[in-house]
């Protein structure tokens, strides 16, 4: 039950209930598809972005509480930054969530993400939550899809 | 007669804890648990008794050859097939289905044609089909199922026409656990001289099946989900279709005569089985048959009846929980929505308390589409389930409920 | 290392007796036998892990999935394909040759084109392009051998040209036991960009296989010739090829997005591998693979290349016999002739004294005609033989003799 | 080595050695093929017949000394008969290698086929034996395929 209650957290609950940012972003300068064809949890990530800043960014998600609480905290910690922060921000997300050892949580660098760390024990859940950021990382390279496989 | 208390113990695998609670295994669409005795024949066929089958004068071949034989009688009989040469072996009911749309429906079909499924097929019996139609340029076209996730009988008729070559349907939905009325259907198609196919990947584990009375051409299934071994399925096919049919695969033991000059082909079974088939996989499917044949299906219709029974009165009184596919007729497969709780999250609450269900489309994305939902969560019993397991996943079901506050 | 001389007490199936007499298995070729490793596993898995894998949450689905997953790298990595996408799993060399001409070959091939093969092909690799030419209207080219049963490089230069488009041979010869010089023949078919499959269904239970070293496009194999359980085979393909080919079968798992309105189809290996697959048999093979590896191809060879030194001089002891297949790079294969004693005949009289070998075509009827034969007796070997089953070969052999006062 | 003698007799190694009427009948009045796909074996059985009475028979036989045997034992059998007794011995030659019970031999009704009553314990042997037979009743029916399977 503990670990569950890890997952399922207030925090990510709030986010899946009422997700930020879910809107589509008009006019935006890019956008990518994340898609699991194992789950079928499906979102948009939309950008508004100049070569080096990320101005504002939008997820809109059909899928679990854990993709959407991602998608939706990602919007909140990656607005409004250096596209080389929002680079080192991406990989540090991959690794909280994926690396191959404990993570130590910086709540300051990790923010509302940390909440998302539950998901390690639950291995058929971590491409949910890692689905948002890979969308993100299309989405600033200009491809339109991403999936998590 | 066996008691149903003891059945679980035919089944090792049960007798185990996932997340520190006893495993309540409910995904038994996705793949059925063997029995002991099937596990034990598949090794015992390896340990003792394995060789190659087909043109071996020793011993073991010989012997090989002979069990592998006595399977396909076993599997014949099992469905009533009216002889041993119109079972062919395959991987499972999806190699089975492609076979069908190679080695018939791309002969048999013409630009403008159209090919009958439903709106609830798995997708084993749709991408075949829309592979066959776009190499033939025939449509594929499905016929209506109602709310409840019944076959829409004036539909179907509606859909038959000059142009229909083939139909192709779910005996039992895996998604939905409903039962077709295929008898009736088969024989309207019939009358029209449509040749129909029969996905009974659902179906033979729940109820007998006698492709005779049922009046089709082809009718597939797979081991796996039948208490058997996995990488083994049967094709069915009436012989005088069969032995009209061109190969599907080429190679060993299903030539007459090689040359570089031209190749002749066997007869059926042995026309569709090219290459060194699954042997053990043969041999353990006719333990399994066996063993259901034992068991009964009397008793195997009673055990499941109640447990349907049961679990849909239980999911019922949970207030979010909606029961997705309420038709009259039903095998124990309950798919179901709660509200703002995802399927995959309700999968995930549920395997910490050890019990396995399944979240997703179930291969069903068109059905999907027409109940106007993603994903849905699914528990599918057997005859080894009891009302305990299902008093489990009531309680479970409630805790979901408290935590997405439905 | 291992001692040679308990090799065999890995492998239960040998300590029995056929007809009175300890059983001395030569029928390698047909089908290996299984170390207990690889059958305990498949029974472990069966009684205690089995679930569908893909799709599932639960914690059975899950590890069986990662199980799954883990026999396709250990795969890729014997074979040292490039990445674990580059292995497919089908039912046995056999399929893999028939989804390549298919995927493959038919979408390449035009009327005209030409398909080279070699004379020594088994009916696996000669029968699926036949298939293929007459859809396309290309055609089977076969390159000659010699005598002893080596391809004759002059005539395969001389059978290249402008329309070959594929070229597809045999790595080493099931009825021959002939390595072939498969590299240097990929490198004057890659310089003139052919792709190439290489059929290694007898090369990988005797000789290291590196697909990257060797060059070819595809390489094919059976579980069930590699120690592995049967029903279960790999395809490897380069990624660039694969990622480019139309899918094979279609249904569940191979698909992306499935609608009426079309479907899309998921990357490699995924792709090509429709419906539920042989789990238990790519868990097991995964077991076989290990158990090789832990052996180590040094010794396998070490062993094998003095057993056929061995039974190569003790049949030609015997005056009547003309061994079939005297090329200079060899498995420890031995056909044979007898001058009147028809295979059949000898087989019989083998098994009486317990000793298993293979008579007939060997799925290889242009190779018997090129080499004027209709049939041979065949004694294929693996690392588990030993001298003394040569020597009770020996003595057998020599009471045919009497008998058939040859 | 008791049944491998059995199988193997003097009289079976003579047939297959020096098989009589062996060459193709000319001029016949049909012929079938057998074939056994599974080892291989090829025959051919001629016959000249009335339609009552079957004058005379031959067997060309491409495969083991079983079927060799069988063939050219078959041809001294069924020459010079009505067809009608040419059927029943037929059957009762079916009978005689296939049959459920140890069949009872008599010398006179089964004559040099009794020799080959010993391929009943060599059950992958069988089809050797009857190839020929079947191949007969093919070839007095009109037939001209036969195949044992
Ligand atoms: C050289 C070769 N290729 C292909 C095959 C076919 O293998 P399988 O029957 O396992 O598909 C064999 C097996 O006999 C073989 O020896
Ligand atoms: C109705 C139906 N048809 C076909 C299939 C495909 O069976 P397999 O994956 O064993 O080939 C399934 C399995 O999920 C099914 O439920």
């Amino acid at each position: 039950m503990d670990d569950l209650s890890d997952l399922y957290q207030e925090i990510i609950l709030s986010h899946n209930k009422r997700p930020r940012n879910s809107d589509p972003l008009d006019p935006s300068t890019g956008q990518a598809e994340g898609f699991n064809p194992l789950c079928g949890d499906k979102l948009t990530v939309y950008v508004r972005n100049s070569e080096n800043f990320l101005e504002t960014v939008s997820c809109d998600t059909d899928g679990c509480a854990i993709s959407r609480a991602s998608g939706s905290i990602m919007t909140t910690m990656v607005a409004n930054k250096e596209i080389i922060e929002v680079e080192k921000l991406i990989e540090d997300t991959k690794l909280l969530l994926t690396g191959e050892d404990e993570p130590e949580v910086d709540l300051i660098e990790h923010g509302d993400m940390a909440a998302l760390i539950g998901v390690r024990k639950f291995p058929a859940r971590i491409k949910c939550a890692t689905l948002a950021w890979h969308a993100l990382e299309s989405a600033l390279k200009g491809n339109n899809e991403a999936t998590t496989e | 007669m066996k008691k149903a208390s003891t059945l679980r113990d035919d089944f090792p695998i049960l007798n185990q804890e996932v997340n520190g609670k006893p495993l309540i295994y409910l995904d038994n669409a996705a793949t059925t648990q063997k029995p002991k005795v099937v596990i034990d024949r598949v090794s015992s066929f390896l340990s003792e008794e394995n060789a190659n089958i087909h043109r071996g004068v020793h011993h073991l071949s010989m012997n090989a050859t002979k069990a592998y034989d006595q399977a396909r009688s076993a599997v014949a009989k099992f469905i009533n097939a009216n002889s041993d040469n119109e079972i062919i072996f395959v991987r499972g009911a999806t190699e089975a289905i492609n076979l069908v749309a190679n080695s018939f429906g791309k002969s048999l079909l013409e630009k403008g044609d159209e090919i009958l499924v439903t709106e609830m097929e798995h997708h084993a019996n749709i991408v075949p089909w829309q592979l066959v139609a776009r190499e033939t340029g025939a449509k594929v076209i499905p016929i209506a199922i109602t709310d409840h996730g019944e076959i829409d009988l004036n539909d179907f008729e509606s859909k038959i026409n000059k142009r229909t070559k083939i139909a192709s349907f779910i005996h039992v939905s895996n998604a939905l656990g409903t039962i077709n009325p295929a008898k009736r259907m088969i024989q309207i198609l019939k009358a029209k001289d449509i040749p129909v196919l029969l996905d009974g990947a659902q179906a033979v584990a729940h109820q007998a099946v006698n492709v005779q009375d049922l009046g089709c051409d082809f009718y597939v299934f797979s081991s796996h989900k039948l208490f058997g071994p996995d990488g083994m399925g049967v094709l069915y096919g009436r012989n005088e279709l069969l032995s009209k049919m061109s190969p599907y695969q080429g190679g060993g033991d299903m030539i007459e005569v090689v040359s570089f000059d031209g190749t002749t082909f066997r007869e059926p079974p042995e026309r569709f089985e090219a290459g060194t088939p699954n042997i053990s996989g043969a041999i353990g499917l006719k333990e399994a048959i066996d063993y259901i044949n034992d068991l009964g299906w009397d008793t195997i219709e009673k055990i499941e009846s109640s447990l349907l029974k049961y679990c849909t009165e239980k999911l019922s009184s949970i207030p979010s929980l909606k029961i997705i596919g309420t038709a009259q007729k039903k095998v124990p497969v309950l798919s179901f929505t709660m509200g703002s709780a995802h399927p995959h999250d309700i999968a995930t609450i549920l395997d910490s308390k050890g019990i396995a269900v399944r979240a997703g489309h179930h291969c069903a994305q068109p059905l999907m589409k027409r109940l106007g939902v993603s994903a849905t969560t699914r528990a599918s019993l057997s005859f080894y389930n009891n009302v305990e397991e299902i008093d489990q996943l009531g309680e479970a079901l409630e805790q979901v409920s408290k935590i997405f506050e439905n």
